[in-house]
């Protein structure tokens, strides 16, 4: 919270090679074009948000990212990998991001802290021990080490979201997604996971994030993309793409959304 | 293929027998077999091994029995099996011998007051399916010209079971078989077995075709317990009897001339086996005979010497 | 209390207590009249039912207990006419031939493995079924690889004599497999000791079956033509159960296959099994297994029926499976393949697990079904216990007008013990699994 | 939205990574080895059949049967039929009992389902017992059970229970008259179809008159009237002119047995109330729970209009009911056909009896026995489950 | 909307004959006692709106209106017709009584017109014709007649409350019950439904509604009433009920709803 947008800029290094790249991406759901020509590329430690109307395309985006969907055209190259058909190097892609659902997607079988401990153990091949260690660092960054044995139809929406982040934190990934983290969350309950999502932008994390949440676009995005049919509508730092619209699109939506 | 040498090397021999048939082959509570089929097969464990427990048998229903045979799955079938060209060519099975000379008969409740199966028009006949014996009923009553009711059940339990229930005014299997399951009935006494036998069944051991050697001990076991019933040898006497004099005694116990040899055994073979099992006719009169439970008189089952049919083929 | 029929303004300032329901609502009286007299025909029903129970109730009663004959030696006990009283169940049958039908006609001395055969499985079951027993997983190796080894080894006496050539052998295949294992690791590029080490779990496992198979441990040989009544009952059951769940898994992975062929052949096998009556199949696994095997190898009698019920099992049981994998969400798939979790590790540790422990309920009712259809194999000349009582019920020595209705009564109540009880057991876990979804 | 594409080395794809090549791989290993596993059946059964000198093909079907079997519907003979006719005669008689078998077991499982949920307790728990003990017990069992249970209390047939009208009871099964129908038998078959007809005119002018006005008529008691009615009338007038239309061929007690009449074994009767009974216990839940599913809001909806419990029931709940019920009402009654064939215990000549039980062990081609025998179930359970999807597609209940 | 208290507040004659009256009603749930000497008479053409915590017995009190509940002690005289055991009068008086559900219980297997036209032709035996005609005029009036051929399945929910309503109408009751109508809508499909109650209250329509939109109790109703433990707390021209609250648990209560 503390960090300027000033200082942010020159935080991340524009030479150096971008975290995610898309270029000319299109994807079709059969006969529908859901993706249309995106170009956007992602530095290491920038903060993205993603903004746009329902059906606009904005999961379908980040969901290409780390592969949970296919494009059918462009390339996406991410952390220096290319996404093709390479099952090894999908792996090897889905270890490096991160993804934090709408819907949390925890395990219900598995307490907190065996979701947490799964993906070191038999992905990263950690022995036990240290991956229990390791997440139950993430679990004190997020706050709340004491739900660690707790199954996760014990705690509340927002605990939830928030053992979805450590979870994936526990795979030390270069980059991060979320996907509408806080609306399937009580208003209450959006705070704290907002909060825990700030505090990870504050370390230097490269994130793309869906939401709708203006506050944290403002707070922490180095740019925000406005999304509309598929395509990337609006690029802009959050100073001007608030105060200073340039899209009539881009206007409407903003004018239904900050009231 | 050889028969023989595989059951020497697995140390025993397996026998396919009826599922339960009194007198014939019956396992007790213990699981002992007994019954004149299964001492068949005795017999031919106490040719090979001296010893006559070296069997296993495998209780076979009446539609499965041949199928096994022929799989390998049992070395011999000691089944009251009726041997019929069909069998003997089409089935790739052999009946090196007729152990049981039998026809197909009628048991009928005495209440009823029928004394011939000419009388049975119009009767309800419980049988087993899938034997010649349903065959030879439809036959017997068309060209009788009489009308009759079938009812078929898969196993000769059911099939007893319907009749002993009231289901069928009459029962039909091999006479042999009469005899034995009237002694289930719930009340022996309440049921005659009719005259009249429709069909010839002789019965006997079955092998596998193409296996001569393996089909030559069975056929000479039997001729063996003939012979020495014929020469009046039997199990208490084979002892003494082996000092005889007389050279066709001298030839079956193997104290004169290589006949064991000739089929694979050793030349005592037939001394083996009366030891151990004793003559046809021991046999007979244990299992089957005034003796036994069932009380079947030796009939066309007496040696041909006694106007029987039974003809021991001489050894030598 | 002062009533506010035409005051628009009205405030309730004492609070009125909870009183208790009026007279009529209460009472033995009362829950007759609702329950049973609501209206006239219900009225009419009841008196029905009742006549109906009168006429059906005390005569089994009678039948069952009070006329029942609980001792005696032989028939004579059982018939009315050397009894000298009316004669219901005859349980001195039952008595009498207890031990056949638990154990047919297994060597008696050696039924001592029986007994342990029977203690096995229901540790397995009890440890499978207990949702909350400790270390389950470990209850599933038990369940699915020692316990069948071990029954096996005890039961028929073990004792294979695979003889030295066998082993020989084994080792070089063992060893070509192993190989085999790690060159198509080096190939996937994935680690080439933890491919090895794979293969050589694999052997390991086939390995110490069959060495357990092999070895002598003094038992001796009882055939399986021997075996009979509850033991081949459960036994069959179990076989089913053992086999019919991992290959129903497989069967319903390979349904839901995006691979046409493997989806094909999955489909094809489980609606073949499906549209057809498991005595055809038992029928067909005894008079048509044999035929196509080599003519030098023969299966085991009592082995062909096991194989047809569990390849009738696991049809069913792939439905049930599929069932539960469809129910899964999708966001479970996508959580597991962002972590990076590949095909078999989201299988294993996220979608099974879970899968299978919302079809537990399906699961226990299709092994009732099975538990069932066991009784089938006394039709293809299998000694269960249905078999044994009808066996028993034709031995002149007990004949008597009640022997068979006792005997049946006797394989009723057997089955119903276990089949009523599973299906309580599927219907608890069933509420428990309907009352954690509301948490 | 100027974005900078920065060089990346293009993708080395390692062919063994490409999913489609390792479906590839799978798909073949798969036919591979289950194209063995055939193969090595083929030959070995070539093999051993040669061996055994059994005939193979399906010429036997020709071949004189030279068995009897006690229940045809078809003539049939030892002397002059065949296996093909045998086939026929086992066939129908598992249909025989398989349609009858459903038609009871629907009413008796209907019934029982709704008793369940009667609010007489008493109705409601005999219902639960009657299910648990039908469902937990081995149909096996069961149909032993009634077989002998059947059998057992009957008299031999010269001790016949006679219930007048030529109707008799005994150890060998139930006689009736069987009709025999006289030249002038057509009017009342006339009358029938014409009774038929007028009640389909009937109910179709009824909706019209209904949609136009919103006149209702007793639907029920003039269906009733012409179907029935119609024939009876047409009868008494045939019979009161003098001709009588349909006598009856009276069973008549001969040495051993009634003769003549319509017979109706026993283990016809056993089997077919061994499966109705024990079906039914499965249809009745069924029913319950598709009864269940519809939610008590809607029955609170239906009341709020004012439509009476009656109208409730047949316009909203068992509509909605129906759709839930039928697909697994549908495999009860393919359970029932398959079942069916257990009649090989009781000695009921059904297609397995008598096919796959008599016909085997005559001529001992049992692959092509047990290859007709499993078609024909297959093909029934198949032929009903297309048309159940065709059924359930039509039904469904559209949803956003 | 144009209607003002006053004006409201002659239409209804107080002399006449009440549309519905509980005297002195109880009701037990096996041993709870959830509905307490409860007193209440409404005027033809009255609105009233009933509010209160949950569990309190709102919903339980207008279904014994109609007798979707019995009551065991007291009376309950519904448009002249008091409401016993008698079967024949219950339907006559559900006849006279719409009643709209909070989950609109829509029949799912019939089409919006066949939902509309079922009772009456089959309660009033109109033609389907005619009853066919009423129900298009009545789904006009809830804005919806272009989806009478569509099945409730595809409606959102506020067109599904709507035909829920229309339904209603469609028997031309007398008296409207409302259970909570919009509580099972999201907020934007709160106000279609709403606007639909208003309009039918301008018509004078007799209506007794659960609800907690309080602004639109403060739009239409004559008397707000508060329920709490199954009792009548308070009752009270909205007027006076929102802005002066007589009971200490009323102002409780209204101090949470309304923020
Ligand atoms: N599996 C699918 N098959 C076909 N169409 C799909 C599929 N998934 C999504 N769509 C369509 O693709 C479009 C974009 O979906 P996407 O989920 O990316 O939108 P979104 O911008 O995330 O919207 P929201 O804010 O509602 O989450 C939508 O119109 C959706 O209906
Ligand atoms: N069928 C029933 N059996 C027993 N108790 C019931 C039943 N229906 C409702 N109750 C209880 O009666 C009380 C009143 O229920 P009611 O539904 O009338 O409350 P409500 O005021 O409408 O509440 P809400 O605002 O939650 O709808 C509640 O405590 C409820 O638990
Ligand atoms: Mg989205
Ligand atoms: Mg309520």
């Amino acid at each position: 919270m503390a960090t300027t947008l000033t200082s942010r800029q020159a935080a991340i290094d524009p030479t150096a090679q971008p975290a995610i790249e898309l270029v000319d991406v299109h994807k079709w759901y059969g006969e529908f074009h859901v993706l249309r020509d995106i170009n956007l590329s992602v530095q290491r430690g920038e903060r993205i948000v993603v903004c746009g109307p329902s059906g606009s395309g904005k999961s379908t985006m980040i969901r290409c990212i780390n592969r949970l969907e296919e494009h059918q055209k462009g390339r996406i190259i991410v952390d220096g990998t290319e996404l093709t058909n390479d099952l090894k190097r999908i792996d090897e892609v889905r270890r490096e991001v991160g993804m934090v659902f709408q819907h949390f997607n925890l395990f219900p079988h598995l307490t907190i802290l065996e979701n947490c401990t799964l993906a070191p153990i038999w992905v990263k091949k950690m022995p036990k021990r240290e991956a229990e260690e390791v997440a139950m660092k993430y679990l004190t960054r997020v706050k709340i080490p004491e739900q660690a044995n707790k199954f996760p139809g014990q705690l509340s929406g927002g605990q939830q979201q928030r053992v979805a982040i450590a979870r994936s934190l526990c795979m030390s990934p270069k980059i991060m997604l979320f996907d509408e983290p806080t609306s399937a969350l009580d208003p209450e309950m959006v705070k704290e996971v907002l909060d825990t999502m700030v505090s990870l932008a504050d370390e230097g994390m490269t994130m793309i994030c869906v939401t709708h949440e203006m506050g944290f676009a403002r707070q922490v995005a180095d740019r925000v993309i406005f999304m509309d049919y598929g395509q990337i509508v609006e690029m802009n730092t959050p100073d001007a793409f608030f105060k200073n619209p340039q899209h009539e699109r881009t206007r409407l939506f903003l004018s239904q959304i900050l009231h | 293929q050889a028969t023989l040498n595989s059951v020497k090397q697995k140390g025993y021999l397996t026998c396919g027998s009826n599922t339960g048939l009194a007198g014939f082959g019956v396992p007790d509570a213990q699981g002992t077999w007994t019954g004149l089929d299964v001492e068949y097969c005795r017999a031919i464990s106490a040719a090979i091994f001296d010893d006559p427990t070296k069997v296993r048998f495998i209780p076979l229903a009446a539609k499965d029995r041949f199928t096994a045979l022929q799989s390998g799955e049992v070395d011999v079938l000691v089944r009251n099996s009726t041997a019929t060209m069909s069998r003997d060519t089409q089935l790739g099975l052999d009946f090196p011998a007729i152990n049981y000379f039998d026809g197909q008969g009628f048991m009928v409740r005495k209440k009823l007051g029928v004394s011939s199966a000419k009388e049975l028009n119009g009767a309800s006949i419980c049988t087993q399916q899938g034997t010649t014996t349903e065959l030879n009923l439809a036959d017997y009553f068309r060209a009788n010209n009489m009308k009759y009711e079938v009812v078929a059940f898969a196993t000769s339990d059911e099939t007893f079971k319907a009749y002993d229930s009231g289901r069928c005014d009459a029962f039909t299997t091999d006479a042999s078989g009469l005899y034995s399951e009237r002694l289930r009935a719930s009340a022996p006494d309440d049921h005659i077995v009719l005259p009249e036998i429709i069909s010839k069944e002789p019965l006997g051991p079955a092998t596998r075709h193409g296996d001569d050697q393996w089909t030559d001990i069975v056929r000479w076991t039997h001729n063996a317990m003939l012979n020495a019933e014929e020469l009046g040898v039997a199990k208490a006497n084979v002892d003494q009897m082996k000092t005889s004099d007389n050279p066709e005694i001298k030839r079956l116990l193997g104290s004169e001339g290589k006949y064991g040899e000739a089929i694979g055994l050793t030349n005592d073979w037939a001394y083996r086996i009366i030891k151990h099992v004793g003559n046809y006719g021991e046999s007979f009169e244990r299992n089957v005979g005034e003796g036994s439970k069932l009380k079947i008189k030796r009939g066309q089952n007496a040696l041909w010497t006694k106007n029987g049919l039974q003809y021991g083929i001489p050894i030598r | 209390m002062s009533t506010a029929i035409d005051t628009s303004r009205f405030v309730q300032h004492n609070q009125i207590e909870a009183l208790p329901p009026p007279n009529l609502a209460r009472g033995p009286i009362a829950w007759v009249r609702e329950n049973l007299f609501s209206s006239p025909l219900n009225g009419l029903l009841t008196i029905f039912v009742f006549y109906l129970l009168y006429v059906i109730v005390p005569p089994i009663i009678d039948f069952l207990f009070i006329n029942a004959v609980w001792t005696g030696t032989d028939r004579d006990a059982c018939r009315a006419e050397t009894a000298g009283h009316r004669i219901g169940a005859c349980w001195a049958f039952v008595i009498d031939k207890i031990n056949y039908f638990t154990y047919g006609s297994y060597t008696i001395s050696e039924r001592w493995r029986v007994n342990i055969f029977f203690l096995m499985l229901a540790v397995g079951v009890t440890w499978l079924l207990w949702l909350r027993a400790p270390r389950r997983d470990l209850g599933a190796l038990y369940f699915f690889w020692l316990f069948p080894t071990f029954s096996y080894v005890l039961l028929t006496g073990g004792n294979m004599d695979l003889g030295g050539g066998f082993w020989v052998g084994f080792v070089v295949v063992s060893a070509l497999f192993i190989g085999a294992f790690a060159a198509m690791a080096y190939l996937l590029k994935v680690s080439v000791k933890s491919g090895a080490a794979i293969g050589a779990g694999i052997i390991a496992v086939i390995g110490i079956t069959l060495a357990l198979m092999d070895f002598d441990f003094g038992l001796d040989h009882v055939p399986t033509s021997l075996w009979g009544g509850v033991l081949v009952t459960l036994l069959v059951a179990t076989v089913g159960i053992v086999f019919s769940l991992p290959f129903g898994i497989l069967l319903a992975l390979g349904r839901r296959s995006k691979l046409p062929i493997v989806q094909l052949a999955s489909v094809i096998f489980i609606e073949f099994v499906r549209g057809v009556p498991l005595i055809t199949v038992l029928i067909m696994a005894n008079t048509m297994l044999p035929l196509f095997l080599p003519a030098e190898m023969t299966v085991d009698r009592l082995a062909r029926p096991l194989i047809g019920v569990a390849f009738f099992a696991s049809a069913y049981m792939a439905e049930v499976v599929r069932g539960g994998l469809q129910a899964m969400p999708k966001g479970q798939y996508e959580g597991a393949m962002s972590l990076g979790l590949n095909y078999p590790q989201m299988m294993v540790f996220i979608i099974l697990p879970q899968a299978l422990r919302i079809v537990i309920p399906g699961i226990v009712n299709t092994f009732i079904g099975l538990f069932k259809d066991t009784s089938l194999v006394s039709i293809v000349g299998i000694f269960d216990l249905i078999r044994t009582i009808e066996a028993s019920r034709i031995d002149p020595n007990w004949a008597a007008p009640t022997i068979s209705y006792t005997g049946y009564a006797f394989a009723a109540f057997f089955y119903f013990v276990f089949c009523f009880g599973m299906s309580r057991y599927s219907l608890g876990v069933e509420r428990r699994l309907a009352a954690g979804q509301n948490r | 939205m100027q974005t900078i594409v920065s060089q990346t080395s293009p993708p080395k794809k390692s062919v063994l990574y490409d999913p489609k090549v390792r479906g590839a791989f799978y798909q073949v290993l798969l036919v591979l080895t289950v194209g063995y596993l055939f193969y090595m059946a083929a030959s070995n059964a070539v093999e051993n059949l040669q061996r055994a000198k059994i005939a193979s093909g399906f010429g036997f079907l020709n071949n004189t049967a030279g068995f009897d079997v006690s229940q045809t519907l078809i003539t049939f003979s030892a002397a002059g039929s065949t296996y093909g006719d045998a086939f026929i005669v086992g066939l129908l008689n598992t249909l025989v009992v398989s349609a009858i078998g459903i038609v009871l077991a629907t009413i008796l499982g209907f019934t029982v389902g709704i008793a369940r949920l009667s609010k007489n307790w008493m109705v409601a728990k005999v219902s639960m017992v009657y299910v648990e003990v039908l469902r937990n017990i081995p149909l096996l069992l069961q149909l032993l059970f009634w077989y002998i249970a059947v059998l057992g209390p009957l008299p031999q047939p010269r001790d016949s229970i006679g219930f007048g009208a030529g109707v008799f009871l005994n150890s060998r099964g139930l006689f009736m008259p069987r009709p025999l129908y006289a030249s002038d038998a057509w009017v009342i078959g006339t009358a029938l179809i014409l009774g038929i007809v007028g009640t389909i005119v009937f109910r179709r002018w009824a909706r019209k008159q209904q949609e136009q006005t919103g006149q209702q008529y007793p639907v029920g008691i003039i269906t009733l009237a012409l179907v029935v009615g119609l024939p009876f009338v047409s009868w008494l007038v045939l019979a009161l002119v003098g001709t009588n239309p349909i006598s009856f061929d009276m069973p008549q007690k001969g040495t051993f047995n009634l003769r003549g009449g319509m017979q109706i074994l026993p283990e016809f009767v056993a089997l077919l109330v061994g499966l109705v009974t024990y079906t039914a216990a499965f249809i009745a839940e069924v029913v319950r729970a598709g009864i269940l599913a519809v939610s008590k809001g809607q029955t609170e909806a239906a009341g709020s209009l004012g439509l009476r419990p009656g109208q409730t029931l047949r316009l909203v709940v068992v509509p909605q009911a129906m759709r839930v019920i039928i697909p697994p009402l549908t495999s009860q009654y393919l359970n029932l056909t398959k079942n069916s064939s257990l009649a090989v215990a009781i000695g009921y000549p059904d297609l397995v009896q008598v096919f796959m039980g008599t016909v085997l062990n005559q001529t001992g081609q049992a692959i092509e026995v047990v290859v007709i025998t499993m078609g024909v179930y297959l093909t029934i359970s198949l032929v009903t489950s297309f048309v159940m999807n065709i059924y359930n597609r039509r039904v469904a209940i559209v949803e956003r």
